[in-house]
């Protein structure tokens, strides 16, 4: 076994690529959760995207449009869920669920014809004169450009949240609907917006997987990722930028995991690849015990509003 | 004096419930206008749509001689009508600015709005630190904030809803001052409230409300008091009777007990005690969020507490959960009926159950016998003249006071050698709460212990004993009922916290 | 007279690019062989175990003649239809078990994996070559072997990582491990797996080669992709169905390599050296036409025990049960 | 417009009309979906919801095949309905459904060959711990230290199927086997099988199981105590503590079952109908369950209903597959609809539609 042969440069800069999706999706999560609503219909946002994108960028050759392409998917579904939701008032869980199985299942129907072909590739956006720089060059400036606008949406996010009105009504709204109902604020219309912000960053995470990462699309190629975003937000305590932390803790760990197979470390196969699932509930664990990690969910996180209660 | 505001024919039906009539009244600029009404009245609803919650089916209103209709309250807080609401208008795990700029239609930045919640804040008397959380704040000062939000407004009419209810005598008074300086700097203002001798120390005008009509109008000045609510209830209303027993034996001892609730934002307990004995009611007063909710929890065991904290007839039941305590007498109804006291989608008959099934017997090797289940239901209907189809309907189908009566009913029902009741009567209509009351004296009488936790103090004069008032967390020592000043009272409650005098 | 009817069930989606993909290719080539003569139905994403038998139940009932079950899992299942049916024929893919109605059939797909290791040994710089591989099963521990007994042999530098991806088919585990094995090193990727996912990773990395596996992969030559092992399938299946047509339908066990057609060596492409591509072009032929097999001692096991004396082939029972490494591999088989 | 206005009750006849609307809706929504996709949607529909049942080529066959498929979804969601409920959101019912096969599957084949009555007997209890034990990790971590069930039952869902494979192909592999994943054929040992009990029928234990599960829910739903509280905990957490339900023991409890019966659907379908544990062993059961137990509206009797009526879908749904070449995606997002209406449609067993004309004003 040969640990030498793991180079933490590369480690880091392969990271950052395997934990985006995550990042893209927990973000965008974590801002309908602060609105007070629980999707759990994550996993199949993401896998819509994925073949949305990968459909467009194939069809019109432009990673681009992909993307666009990608984000309006996620969001075309996460419509569905705020349909049922926000109109028929229907329990968030069962309906994040149903979701689920819905995106999972039209993504592979759309995609049928594109198994197997190859997307227009997206090139690294090397920042000129930074990515050069030793150790921090290659890890942190040769990237592709969605890489940097996870960056950017992690702190567009917090930034929003922290000092926009528009933020303070978004979290106003999850803290308390009646209040905010009471003060004039369009408690449903805000919840829908947030929905539909979240299925457009979860669309994008899915394109990133079919785009970039493998890039390719063939049947539930978002393998889970989008219930391990949900947990990033609860590890993140519904802060934008231990959504960063959380996300590259999972992609480290998934790819420290191959790396050391690929060195040859003498740790059976099945507890390595068993490793990032453990290492989530172990941190899930962690957090909720310290009480106020948990306290810091929105209070009315999966509460049903109705005007006339 | 000039008109403000103009109502005219404001009529909303609800299903079921048409909760204003044909409404017609006008407001003048710097009056202080009270709209009086027993529960359910339509008051809240009236001021809703002024404040552009609720439309009106029909009718019309003018703010200043031009037509008035907002379509939401963005649009009633531009024409200058602010609100303080009677329930759920802020949002406890936000800052004091924040709640304050949510409020306001074009906020300054952060930093400035802090500057001039402390400027208003200092220039009302109403101290208020714009970065604390209002989760953390008492009752008080969170009304402080939804003052302060609408003062910062400048507004033309101030509605206020029920604002006393979670005030101390001295605040109250604070208070007046308050929105007696609003008053000579030209704001109307639209007051609601049930207590009506405020009503007569600071309004001039009034309107009285019954089953969504105007019923009347008057001068509180020179109304008084008794009259007033008979304008309201429409008959003459029953006083209570109590026939002064002895007290016997002490049933239940606390003894220093300290604690924390779960949630976050609940108050401690800090070293209370108390005794009560057998034949007395023990009433205790306070304002909202002091403890009332946590003291219930702990005395009915849904909350555990240290160990010897609570005795029971010399027994340590410290450990004990609220069925082990039913079983030995010892039962409770809290304050909220739907979603505490009852659940809202179940029918009166498994609401029964709930907590009758021990001392009723109403379940043999653990399943329920429904059938003995739905007897004890009728009996609770039928001995409390609770309203309703029958024991099959949905608990949240009663209006507020048969499910309270329905509540009570059932724990006064099992024959409790101890019963604790929070607010018992609330958002009660006086009829049904007198006879509630008298239920709580009628078990005293029989040689029950009653604790009474309510922030209706005229209630807690007309059957306690003792009176104890909780004051953030901390109980006062009881006293006798009998003979308690209104000041005392508000001493015990806590005085004026740290409210200052306005400058006059 | 009637259309023969004949039914495949895949494991996975009928597109996916892979396996399954490939059974389903081959059955149009084969219904466009007969044209009118032959009705196929085909059942997709078809999971092993109780399913499997179910759906086999019901095309059977539907009026099938001949059915191929595509994945190793369908063997009992297989088995124990084939019993109530006696008048339906069988054929399952990659298994042992046999019936009177009830063949079987299987690649030799080792013999391909000697010429990319061979290719795989000239190839690489770095002297470290990834593989890519998907459950510790004799059939994919045969294709590591054979492959390192031909690269070492080239180039006795070399050294083989393997990555267990315990998946046939998932692209975005597969991009993962490539990356894995490109970021230790390894300038060399083989892989048993059947996206097309390593080769993009491979592409993104540069300097990377790789093989196609099942499929040409032809998108991905003539860099990183230098050659490929393709199943071919359609015409054993077009025999299989002649058999049926003309009555002499038997039950077989067929296991055929290079040499019968049924695995396919792709294009050596223009990144490999001519001298190269010559030798490997040579190593494969040898092996078609049967005089050398890639399994030919003196080979030992990886503790040093002796398999095969100096000139001994191995035999097809070793073979179709293989759990061990050859001398030099280092690691452990998952067990 | 059109707006919800809140019922004073929840409506009887809705909540009976509503999972009946919902197929007849699905049904023409997937019509729409199948010609779309260029299939006659009639063709289809009758394909998925008549040929099993009535078809003379398959339904003597298909129909015993329905109970067959199922059992195991009845015999989950009737566990997994329990925790919904109480508001208690165990998803990881695959997890535990594999580990309950392995549990059994283990136990039984380490008394390999011995032939013994007791040896099914013995599975069936390891089975049911084995799902237990499984579904007390989320129990546990909720009730100790507040983590969320949801994601961690989830995430040990994955860590099961990582076990189940590492079963596969090794430490259950078939010594016999020729080196192949997956272990010695259980319903091939006659002292491991579970095999159809009476002819031609589908029945096997699972089945029995499935319906004893029913009866029993049925039961302590309506009329224990134990019932009651799970009830009153949905419906109201704040009422339950009042009315003295011991939360903890309740997460416990309904986790518990649920583990236990998704472990007895693993045991009873790897010792019959799948026959052995291999590494695509799980096949979603646990997950299909989750729609089972919301279609039939968390009511035992509905889940058995329901039960059918999915596995009606999937059959028919293989059918139309060969018959018409529809893929099977489109029979997974018929299904996805067949939730989502359902979901949507609840609205009126609370809620009356009514319509009011623009406020004037
Ligand atoms: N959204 C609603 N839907 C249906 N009925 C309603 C609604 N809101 C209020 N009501 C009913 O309208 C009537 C008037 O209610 P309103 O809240 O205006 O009374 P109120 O005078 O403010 O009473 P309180 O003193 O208890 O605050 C009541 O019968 C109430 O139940
Ligand atoms: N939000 C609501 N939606 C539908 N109906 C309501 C709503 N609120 C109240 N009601 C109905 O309106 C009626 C009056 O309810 P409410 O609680 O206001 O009574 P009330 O007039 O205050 O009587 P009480 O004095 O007994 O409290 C009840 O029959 C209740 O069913
Ligand atoms: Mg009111
Ligand atoms: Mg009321």
């Amino acid at each position: 076994m040969d640990f030498g042969s793991i180079n933490p440069v590369v480690l880091l800069a392969s990271l950052m690529v395997a934990s985006t999706p995550i990042l893209l999706a927990a973000l965008g999560e974590m801002v309908v959760e602060k609105s007070g609503v629980l999707n759990l219909g994550v996993e199949g946002m993401m896998i819509t995207g994925a073949v949305c994108g990968f459909i467009v960028a194939v069809e019109s050759g432009s990673p681009t449009l992909g993307f666009i392409a990608a984000a309006l998917g996620g969001m075309a579904l996460s419509m569905v869920f705020a349909l049922l939701t926000q109109v028929f008032l229907t329990t968030q869980v069962p309906a994040g669920l149903a979701l689920t199985l819905m995106g999972v299942g039209l993504a592979s129907l759309l995609g049928q014809n594109y198994q197997g072909l190859k997307p227009p590739p997206v090139t690294d956006l090397n920042i000129p004169g930074l990515d050069h720089i030793p150790v921090i060059g290659p890890i942190l400036f040769q990237h592709d450009m969605i890489v940097y606008v996870s960056l950017l949406s992690i702190a567009g996010v917090w930034a929003f949240l922290k000092y926009s009105r528009a933020g303070l009504i978004l979290r106003a709204v999850g803290e308390n609907h009646s209040a905010a109902h009471a003060l004039g604020y369009p408690v449903r219309m805000v919840r829908i917006v947030a929905i539909g912000f979240g299925g457009a960053m979860a669309g994008l995470g899915g394109a990133y997987i079919s785009l970039i990462r493998v890039p390719q699309w063939t049947d539930g190629i978002t393998a889970g990722y989008g219930w391990i975003a949900l947990a990033i937000v609860v590890f993140a305590s519904w802060k934008a930028w231990r959504i960063l932390i959380g996300a590259y803790l999972f992609g480290g760990i998934t790819v420290l995991q191959l790396n050391l197979q690929a060195a040859g470390a003498k740790v059976p196969v099945e507890l390595l690849s068993m490793s990032p699932f453990l290492a989530t509930i172990v941190v899930l664990v962690v957090i909720s015990a310290r009480r106020h990690g948990a306290s810091n969910a929105p209070a009315m996180l999966g509460r049903i509003f109705h005007a006339s209660h | 004096m000039t008109e403000l505001l103009k109502l005219s024919g404001l009529t909303r039906q609800y299903p079921g419930v048409r909760a204003n009539d044909d409404v017609s009244f006008s407001i003048g600029a710097g009056q202080v206008h009270a709209l009086l009404g027993e529960n359910g009245a339509g008051k809240s609803t009236l001021v809703k749509m002024i404040y552009g919650l609720e439309k009106p089916d029909a009718g019309s209103m003018q703010l200043r001689g031009t037509p008035y209709a907002p379509n939401n309250p963005q649009a009633a807080r531009a024409s200058g009508v602010a609100m303080v609401f009677q329930h759920f208008s802020l949002f406890e795990a936000l800052n004091v600015a924040e709640n304050v700029a949510l409020g306001m239609e074009n906020p300054p930045k952060m930093h400035a709005l802090a500057q001039s919640i402390r400027e208003v804040s200092d220039a009302y008397g109403l101290p208020l630190d714009p970065d604390r959380i209002v989760g953390d704040l008492s009752a008080g000062e969170r009304q402080r904030v939804e003052i302060i939000r609408c003062l910062l407004q400048d507004p033309k009419l101030l509605i206020m809803d029920e604002p006393t209810s979670v005030l101390t005598p001295q605040e109250v008074e604070i208070l007046f001052k308050t929105l007696r300086k609003l008053q000579s700097e030209g704001t109307s203002i639209l007051y609601i409230s049930h207590k009506l001798e405020e009503i007569r120390a600071l309004c001039d005008g009034a309107t009285i409300l019954r089953l969504g009509k105007v019923v009347g109008e008057c001068d509180p000045k020179v109304t008084t008091a008794r009259d007033m609510a008979e304008m309201m209830v429409g008959q003459i209303l029953h006083v209570p009777s109590r026939e002064g027993g002895e007290t016997g034996d002490v049933l239940l001892d606390v003894q220093g007990l300290d604690f924390a609730p779960a949630n976050p934002f609940g108050t401690r307990l800090k070293n209370v005690s108390l005794s009560l004995r057998a034949g007395e009611v023990l009433g205790i007063g306070g304002v909202a969020g002091n403890g009332q909710d946590e003291l219930l929890s702990v005395l009915s065991g849904e909350a555990k507490t240290s160990k010897g904290a609570i005795s029971y007839c010399g027994q340590d039941i410290s450990g004990l959960g609220p069925n082990a305590r039913r079983k030995i007498g010892l039962l409770a109804a809290p304050e909220e009926r739907l979603g505490h006291a009852a659940a809202p989608n179940m029918s009166l008959t498994e609401n029964a159950v709930l907590t009758g099934n021990i001392r009723k017997k109403l379940s043999k090797n653990n399943f329920v016998n429904w059938k003995k289940t739905e007897a004890f239901a009728r009996d609770i209907i039928a001995k409390f003249d609770v309203r309703t189809p029958g024991p099959d309907s949905a608990a949240r189908s009663l209006s507020g006071g048969n499910l309270q009566k329905f509540v009570i009913g059932r724990e006064v029902l099992q024959d409790p050698t101890v019963l604790v009741v929070n607010q018992p009567t609330w958002g009660v209509d006086a009829s049904a709460a007198a006879a509630i009351r008298q239920s709580l004296l009628d078990l005293a009488a029989k040689g029950a212990g009653v604790i009474v936790i309510s922030q209706d103090l005229d209630e807690l004069m007309e059957i306690s004993d003792h009176f104890a008032a909780l004051n953030e967390g901390k109980l006062t020592a009881p006293r006798v009922a009998k003979g308690l000043t209104v000041d005392e009272i508000g001493m015990m409650m806590g005085g004026a916290h740290d409210l200052e005098e306005v400058a006059p | 007279a009637d259309k023969v009817k004949v039914g495949f069930i895949y494991v996975g989606p009928k597109n996916d690019g892979g396996w399954s993909q490939h059974h389903h290719e081959a059955a149009e080539e084969m219904a466009a062989h007969f044209g009118d003569a032959v009705e196929i139905v085909v059942q997709e994403s078809v999971p092993e175990g109780a399913d499997s038998e179910r759906v086999l139940t019901q095309m059977a009932l539907s009026g099938a003649d001949l059915i191929f079950t595509t994945s190793f899992g369908y063997m009992d299942p297989t088995v124990n239809v084939a019993a109530k049916f006696p008048n339906v024929k069988f054929e399952h893919a990659t298994g042992y078990k046999t019936a009177p109605n009830l063949g079987v059939y299987s690649a030799r797909f080792y013999e391909g994996r000697a010429v990319q290791g061979y290719l795989a040994g000239k190839m690489t710089k770095s002297n470290k070559v990834g593989y890519i591989a998907s459950f510790p099963i004799p059939e994919v521990i045969r294709g590591i072997n054979s492959a390192y007994i031909y690269a070492k042999k080239v180039n006795p530098d070399v050294e083989f990582n393997v990555v267990w991806a315990y998946t046939w088919f998932d692209p975005a585990k597969e991009s993962d491990a490539a990356q894995a094995l490109i970021d230790q090193g390894a300038d060399v990727i083989l892989q048993h797996t059947d996206s097309t996912a390593p080769q993009a990773a491979a592409q993104k990395a540069g300097n990377v080669y790789t093989f196609g596996q099942a499929a040409d992969m032809a998108e991905y030559g003539p860099m990183p992709r230098i050659s490929s092992i393709i199943d071919v399938w359609a015409p054993y299946y077009i025999e299989r169905v002649q058999a049926v047509m003309d009555g002499t339908w038997e039950t077989d066990n067929t296991w055929d390599g290079i040499g019968a057609g049924m695995v396919g060596i792709g294009e050596i492409s223009s990144a490999v050296p001519a001298d190269i591509k010559a030798e490997a072009e040579a190593l494969r032929d040898s092996i078609a036409a049967g005089e050398y097999h890639p399994f030919t001692g003196p080979l030992n096991k990886q503790d040093g025990s002796v398999w095969l004396a100096d000139g001994e082939v191995a035999d097809d029972g070793t073979l179709a049960g293989m759990n061990f490494y050859v001398e030099g591999l280092s690691g452990d088989i998952p067990q | 417009m059109i707006k919800f206005v809140k019922r004073p009750e929840p409506s009887k006849a809705w909540t009976i009309a509503t999972p009946i609307l919902a197929v007849i809706l699905t049904m023409i929504l997937g019509g729409v979906l199948f010609a779309l996709m260029g299939k006659d949607p009639f063709a289809a529909i009758r394909t998925i919801f008549w040929d099993p049942l009535f078809n003379d080529q398959f339904a003597a066959y298909s129909r015993p095949q329905l109970l067959v498929k199922a059992a195991p979804l009845i015999l989950i969601a009737i566990g997994l309905s329990l925790g919904f409920k109480a508001g208690i959101w165990n998803i990881g019912a695959e997890g535990q459904y594999i580990m309950g096969a392995l549990a059994g599957a283990a136990v039984g084949l380490a008394f390999y060959p011995t032939d013994a009555w007791w040896i099914f007997p013995l599975m069936v209890i390891a089975g049911g711990i084995g799902g237990f034990l499984w579904a007390m990790i989320p129990a546990i971590l909720k009730t100790r230290f507040n983590t969320n069930e949801i994601l961690v039952s989830l995430m040990l869902v994955y860590i099961a199927e990582q076990l189940l494979a590492s079963a596969a192909l090794s430490w259950l592999r078939n010594p016999e086997g020729n080196g192949f994943p997956g272990s010695r054929n259980l319903s091939q040992i006659p002292a491991m099988s579970n095999p159809e009990l009476i002819a031609g029928t589908g029945t096997h234990w699972g089945v029995v199981a499935a319906f004893a599960a029913v009866v029993a829910a049925y039961v302590l739903i309506n009329k224990h105590m134990l019932g009651f509280q799970i009830r009153l905990t949905g419906e109201s957490p704040r009422a339950a503590r009042f009315a003295g339900v011991k939360d903890k023991l309740l997460v416990l409890f309904c986790l518990g079952t649920a583990g236990v019966l998704s472990g007895l659907a693993g045991l009873f379908e790897v010792t019959g109908p799948a026959g052995q544990i291999s590494i695509d062993f799980g096949a979603g059961y646990g997950f299909t369950a989750i729609i089972v137990a919301f279609l039939g509206r968390l009511h035992p009797v509905g889940i058995l209903l329901a039960g059918l009526l999915l596995a009606l879908t999937f059959i028919g749904g293989e059918l139309a597959q060969f018959m018409l070449g529809l893929p099977s995606a489109s029979i997974q997002v018929f299904q996805g609809m067949l939730l989502m209406t359902l979901l949507g449609m609840d609205i009126f067993v609370n809620y009356r539609l009514m319509v009011v004309k623009k406020e004037a004003l």
